[in-house]
């Protein structure tokens, strides 16, 4: 068979040629996640071949595992588009014995040494949370991600949840936006006119939803800095430095910050370990995150994936703060 | 010349009024629809039928519209242009490239704004000459070497601007839909004005009217003294600058401008274009079907929204109504459609 | 008497406002050759397409041999019955000649086609025709006669005792009407039944012995073709008494010595001609004739610049053209018939005016301004000048009758007012009547002072012409001054005693 | 007729026999650019011309060739099917759900899979019947139809799914892709033998001559005694099962079955089919240049991806590649693309 020893792939230990793909790149947190790559990868002595972009496509994602497994990479850092839509290649990469570490969404099965990611449903949670802490009662609208995208469900699915346990006097309406500006721009602009009551919003994709969901709110003499009686509550996802921007410039309450250096960076260390052979098991790790199994066989890293609000906004450490 | 055998229909004005009423009528053919899209908008919601929501239908229907009218012209001549998704993005990201310092992702060469908002439409006559060439010249077929155009645009786009979003400094960029006069965005103001002229044009003009002909017999237009080619590669020339100027408005109404902007929006062009009437063969429409076509499909987007519909379902029930409304306008139109 | 091989009664059909027919019975008897006149629009394709098949009635019924006709869904036992050349092409363009002719009965069975032998056999069928075309060209690159051919072959090799012919003469030179009609004589020696449709009377004589006219949507007559003279006939379809006027150059002051030379060509080379030198006169007319090979349609469209030639000149009041430039040919007021009026002269979706305007779209306003009530008036005096028959200058043109879409191609020509004509078969499907006023109206023209050069298979449309140049294999081979007789005329075209 | 002057090419047997061979090579003018990508492949890499790599280009082809065909067999009539893309999707789905248990997203009905992989065809007939009906009896516009009903099922796989990926149990469903049988994948042997049989029915039968027939010019079709409606529906029908099939596969390749499979696809259904030769006016193409252009496209993404192009610039050169490989494939072919 085809099955290589994996000790035999892992060579010198843990140095060689990697692999990383890439979802998708015409998303700013993507692009940036694209950019800490190469630069993680020397980090931790690897060799990183030019990262890979499946552009949306699932299949194109498995086509490119296969690829990069073709070239003799000795390890892989995954970017699956979805949860199971992942499994055919993560067996091509078991059945060549090289280790992969999945990195934003965990795969539903299928060998991989880690998963490296903060939780989606938590980014839901956590904007619910914010924006519950201001709006006690009244209207709030979710400008959603695609539906039929694993990013989009489990946000969606999450702050749905979170706002009926917690907040029961919120009512939640819904723009669905597929990640595109326009669609948001748009489907917000229709909302606010039926429902001019409008008291927040929750963006899922701060990187495309921000500006969107700003102007429209411009067209509707709705936008009014943080503190205004009338400020409509803003809270994003992603923490790209607009963002951070604008919480500086008091237009957005907050957004979490989805940490794309750190995705890179412990994508990388794991996959140096596990191709040196090492075996993981949960509990805290070296950077403040615990490794925990989600699943049977699957260990993930759940980073931390801070709440930047005015309070915390100039920290150093966010991602956000250091391009 | 005898015309004593005259056919005793010709006699009858009544008839020739009422043909022409009915080309009318068949241009117009989706106005039912509509009719039925706000009536129901009326009893599902007070806001939908309201001033503000027609304004902010019309906002939204700026961008897609002026790259209807691109599309549409170039449908008129027989062929297609798949490319001008891409222009949309690429043009105005030039432009605003040009002009915004490289901090912000700029090119670096910090232009004056004016001249970045000039260069906008130049890149999108650049494109469309390109496609003309290679489509008029070389004769290579059109959907095809757009459809390439359109990932080598998009692309080149995400190459140069490393799939970042520019956000910063755009105000020039923005204006065009930020501005407003008489409650309208300038966008809406200019589409509706280049409607009207192109509008005008096709119908009164000899080069709108040569424009029906090469798409209806290209070898007839020619054979009466219609240099096809070169309007044939004008029309994508204006294409071309047509989205730009699409590109730019739709930077203006969602504030940044994306990598992706424009992406996957052809379908919807044509989507409207062909709703309202305008034919893919070639020689048949007119822009007043395909402006009904955008209002069509933006108002009943702005419906679904205003009707919570919910998030899962939204997209099955919006093709279902563009569907029946297709439906509604075969049989108020009473021709088939092709 | 056996029973009749079709009988329609009653038939009536509408389209929109328009009646095409109206309670219009028509009986043809076994073995007959029926003849089938009207003027253009009088309603024959549209009984045409109603005896085949093609479309449906609106009252009245059709019966083949004493049994009612099949639906329309059962085209397999349309094509039993009878078959059909139609007045437009019904090829596939884009399928050879060979699957053209055997399209859905290609030999091998439904199974596995053999195309060798369908070669073969579609190569015999057209070599039996003296056809010389490759069946491997695709259809629509065939010329129109070609095309005709292939079409006329198909329809007498389906084996139907009953076979359509819709005007398949308009397009074809004498030698290849004269071989038409040998074989239909061969196969209704065999039995073999036709209805056949033409607008040059004399093969009505020449080939049918019944004859049916239909006149406004109406049926008017049917007798045997030995009772109705030529004259009744005319008046028959024209509902009105008096013959026709004929026309001749012969009959009129010769040209003035000093008339100005208007159009030159010299040494005109091109695909399929060569070396063609010819002058053309204010007030003149200059046939050119011969056989469809002859090169005749190559020279004219060259004038007008459809073609680019290979080498020589096109001269108009001695200003030199451009090769192949048609805007630069009309602004030196050239006009054009062309030959297909299909393919290069009409927009067919299009409507009348639409159609009549467009060599003038840039002389109808200032800057360039077209407007739909300018157009709409030149397409309606385009209506009366040329005797169109149509609901009015909206219809698309499509809707019209294939001689009624030939004048619209003629007003199309002379819209721009030109100094030149040039006119290629502009008779082709036209009715008696209506080709006299046509060629009244070329008649005009020339004696407005314009130069005219006219292509055509037709004698009686050169006679208007002060000389006939005849061409063969590319190259002038003859001239005949006004008051040439047939026989020298076709005796030349034909190159008898030149070949073979 | 005098035949001194007949056609000269018709006196000569030899240009006969090279306009056959041009009509052969017109249908192959791919292959030059596809040799091309290949050479390059070769020199650039190692990887690139193994037979692992050619596996895997075929693997990944599979599912987009089955679509590509039955897309082929609709244009080939001179229509259009968009919604093939979204049939791609629903069609395993609402199998995969009759089977699944209701804990894994399934309907809870639990049919044994058997019944559930023939469910997937069957959803796709219909669906091809269903746009069947609309475009030829109610003479609909083929492109607009499709395009709503491409968003109606996308949308109803999302209303009905919730949007979720289905995995679970989904054994019977990716041994499509999964099983191999000489070293490739089952997929590829399917569609291997579909383009064989529907390329040899193409070209041999009565009734795949009749799709050309229909393409040409619909009304010379039906004088012949061709059923022109009931042979184009048929062939929606026929296009919605291979697109099902199709669908399948994809699942296989990659292992579960997405809200969104097939989503974005119908342009390189359409690029690899047009690329390939298949005219969009209907009437001309072979499925032998559709399965060239599927491999061209399938081999150049290949090729950038082990060149390791930076992901920023792999869009822009795929289109670029694409573009030359058109003109290429121009020049090759000898005859202007329509
Ligand atoms: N599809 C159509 N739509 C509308 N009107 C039509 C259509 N087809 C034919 N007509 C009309 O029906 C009438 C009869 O047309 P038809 O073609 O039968 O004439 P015809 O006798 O064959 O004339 P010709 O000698 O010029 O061929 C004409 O007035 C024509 O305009
Ligand atoms: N649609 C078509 N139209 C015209 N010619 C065709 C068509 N399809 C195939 N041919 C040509 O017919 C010729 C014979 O093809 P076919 O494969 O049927 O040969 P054959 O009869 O089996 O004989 P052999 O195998 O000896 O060549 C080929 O040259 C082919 O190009
Ligand atoms: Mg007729
Ligand atoms: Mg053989």
């Amino acid at each position: 068979s085809t099955k290589d020893k994996p000790a035999a792939a892992a060579g010198a230990g843990g140095t060689g040629k990697v692999g990383a793909t890439l979802p998708l790149l015409t998303s700013p947190f993507w692009q940036a996640y694209n950019k800490y790559v190469p630069q993680m990868a020397k980090e931790q002595g690897l060799d990183a071949l030019p990262t890979v972009n499946a552009d949306s496509d699932p299949a194109k994602l498995i086509t490119d595992i296969g690829t990069l497994l073709s070239q003799g990479v000795k390890g892989l850092v995954v970017t699956p588009l979805d949860s199971a839509a992942v499994v055919a290649g993560l067996k091509q990469a078991e059945n060549k014995g090289v280790p992969v570490v999945a990195v934003d969404v965990a795969p539903e099965s299928g060998k991989v040494a880690m998963v490296v990611r903060a939780d989606n449903k938590a980014y839901g949670t956590k904007a619910c949370d914010e924006i519950g802490k201001r709006v006690k009662s009244g209207k709030v609208v979710q400008v959603m991600g695609d539906l039929a995208s694993v990013n989009g469900r489990d946000r969606s699915a999450a702050f749905r949840e979170c706002m009926k346990q917690k907040y029961p006097d919120v009512k939640v309406l819904e723009v669905a936006a597929e990640w595109k500006a326009d669609k948001a721009s748009s489907g917000l602009d229709s909302l606010l006119t039926a429902n001019p009551d409008v008291k927040g919003v929750y963006m899922q994709a701060g990187g495309v939803y921000l500006a969107p969901t700003e102007q429209a709110l411009k067209r509707k003499n709705l936008f009014f800095p943080v503190g205004d009686p009338k400020h409509v509550v803003l809270v994003s996802n992603d923490g790209i430095p607009q963002e951070l921007a604008a919480i500086r410039n008091g237009e957005l309450d907050a957004t979490v910050s989805q940490p794309a250096d750190a995705y890179a960076k412990y994508g990388m260390y794991w996959l140096k370990k596990a191709m040196a052979g090492e075996t993981f098991k949960p509990g805290p790790t070296d950077h403040d995150s615990t490794i925990v199994e989600i699943s049977p066989g699957i260990l993930e890293d759940q980073l931390p994936a801070p709440v930047v609000t005015k309070d915390n906004v100039d920290d150093k450490a966010l991602w956000g703060n250091n391009l | 010349m005898t015309d004593l055998m005259s056919d005793p229909q010709t006699a009858l004005p009544a008839v020739r009024a009422k043909r022409r009423k009915s080309a009318w009528l068949r241009e117009l053919a989706l106005l039912p629809a509509l009719v039925v899209v706000f009536v129901i908008g009326g009893l599902i919601s007070d806001t939908f039928f309201t001033f503000d929501n027609i304004i902010s239908i019309l906002s939204a229907a700026a961008a897609l519209s002026l790259v209807v009218l691109g599309e549409s012209l170039v449908l008129l001549t027989g062929k297609f242009d798949l490319s001008l998704e891409s222009t949309m993005g690429i043009a105005p990201a030039i432009g605003a490239m040009l002009v915004i310092p490289a901090a912000s992702s700029g090119f670096g060469t910090q232009w004056p704004s004016v001249l970045g908002l000039v260069a906008i439409p130049l890149v999108g006559a650049l494109i469309g000459f390109v496609n003309g060439f290679l489509i008029v010249k070389l004769k290579l077929n059109a959907f095809i070497v757009t459809l390439a155009m359109l990932t080598v645009l998009r692309g080149t786009q995400i190459g140069t601007t490393n799939g970042k979003t520019l956000f910063d400094q755009l105000d020039a960029f923005t204006a065009l839909a930020t501005t407003t006069f008489a409650g309208l965005p300038m966008s809406v103001w200019l589409a509706a004005v280049l409607f009207v002229v192109f509008g005008l044009g096709l119908r009164y003009h000899r080069v709108g009217r040569s424009l029906y002909a090469i798409g209806g017999n290209r070898e007839a237009a020619r054979a009466a003294g219609i240099r096809v080619d070169r309007i044939s590669w004008a029309v994508f020339v204006v294409a071309g600058v047509l989205a730009a100027i699409g590109g730019l408005a739709y930077t203006g109404y969602v504030g940044a401008l994306g990598a992706d902007q424009g992406d996957g929006l052809i379908l919807q062009v044509f989507a409207a274009a062909v709703i309202g009437g305008v034919s893919l063969d070639g020689g048949r429409g007119t822009l007043v079907g395909a402006l009904t076509g955008v209002l069509l499909l933006q108002s009943v987007d702005s419906l679904l929204r205003i009707a919570q519909v919910p998030a899962e379902w939204l997209k099955a029930i919006y093709g279902g109504i563009i569907l029946i409304a297709l439906i509604i306008s075969r049989y108020a139109g009473g021709k088939p459609q092709t | 008497m056996s029973a009749p091989v079709v009988q329609a009664d009653g038939v009536g059909k509408r389209y929109g406002p328009t009646v095409a027919l109206q309670d219009v019975s028509l009986t043809v008897r076994p073995g007959e050759s029926h003849a089938l006149v009207g003027r253009n629009g009088a309603g024959k394709s549209t009984l045409v397409s109603i005896l085949t098949g093609l479309s449906e009635t609106d009252t009245g019924s059709v019966s083949f041999g004493g049994e009612p006709a099949p639906s329309l869904s059962k085209q397999d036992d349309w094509k039993a019955r009878v078959a059909c050349v139609y007045q437009h092409a019904m090829v596939v363009p884009q399928l050879t000649v060979a699957e053209n002719l055997f399209l859905n009965r290609q030999a091998g069975g439904g199974f596995a086609i053999g195309w060798k032998k369908l070669r073969r056999q579609a190569r015999e069928l057209l070599d039996s025709w003296d056809v010389r075309v490759d069946v491997d060209t695709p259809a629509g690159e065939l010329s129109v006669e070609d095309r005709q051919f292939v079409e006329i072959a198909r329809a007498l090799s389906y084996g139907a005792r009953f076979i359509v012919l819709d005007e398949p003469t308009a397009q074809l030179d004498s030698q290849a009407i004269e071989r038409l009609f040998e074989r239909m004589r061969q196969m209704q020696e065999n039995g073999v039944t036709f209805l056949f449709i033409s607008h040059h009377l004399h093969e009505v004589y020449e080939v049918c012995q019944a004859v049916t006219v239909l006149r406004d949507a109406r049926h008017v007559l049917t007798a045997p073709v030995e009772e109705v003279s030529r004259a009744a006939l005319v008046d028959a379809m024209t509902g009105e008494q008096g013959g026709l006027a004929v026309r001749d150059a012969a009959t009129r002051d010769p040209l003035a010595v000093d008339a100005e030379e208007v159009l030159a060509v010299d040494g005109l080379s091109g695909d399929g001609f060569h070396d063609v030198s010819l002058r053309v006169h204010r007030g003149e007319v200059v046939g050119l004739a011969g056989s469809n090979a002859s090169g005749k349609h190559q020279v004219a469209e060259t004038v007008y610049g459809l073609r680019a030639p290979t080498s020589g000149t096109v001269s108009v009041n001695g200003k030199r053209l451009p090769p192949g430039d048609i805007p630069a040919a009309l602004r030196a007021g050239i006009g054009c018939v062309p030959r297909d009026r299909h393919h290069e002269g009409l927009v067919l979706e299009h409507s009348i005016m639409d159609n009549a305007t467009l060599s003038v779209l840039d002389r109808m306003g200032r800057g360039g301004l077209a407007s739909p009530k300018v157009r709409r008036e030149r397409g309606s005096r385009a209506l009366t000048a040329y005797d169109i028959v149509a609901a009015g200058p909206d219809q698309p043109v499509s809707d019209l009758s294939g001689g009624n879409q030939q004048k619209v191609v003629l007003a199309r020509a002379l819209e721009s007012d030109p100094r030149v004509v040039v006119l290629i078969n502009p008779t082709a499907g036209v009715d008696v009547k209506s080709k006299e006023a046509l060629l009244a109206v070329v008649d005009r023209v020339r004696a407005e002072g314009k130069a005219v050069l006219l292509v055509s298979d037709e004698l009686d449309d050169l006679r208007l012409a002060d000389r006939v140049l005849v061409l063969r294999a590319g190259e002038v081979a003859a001239v005949h001054r006004a008051g040439w007789s047939d026989g020298d005329l076709v005796a030349d075209i034909e190159g008898v005693g030149l070949h073979d």
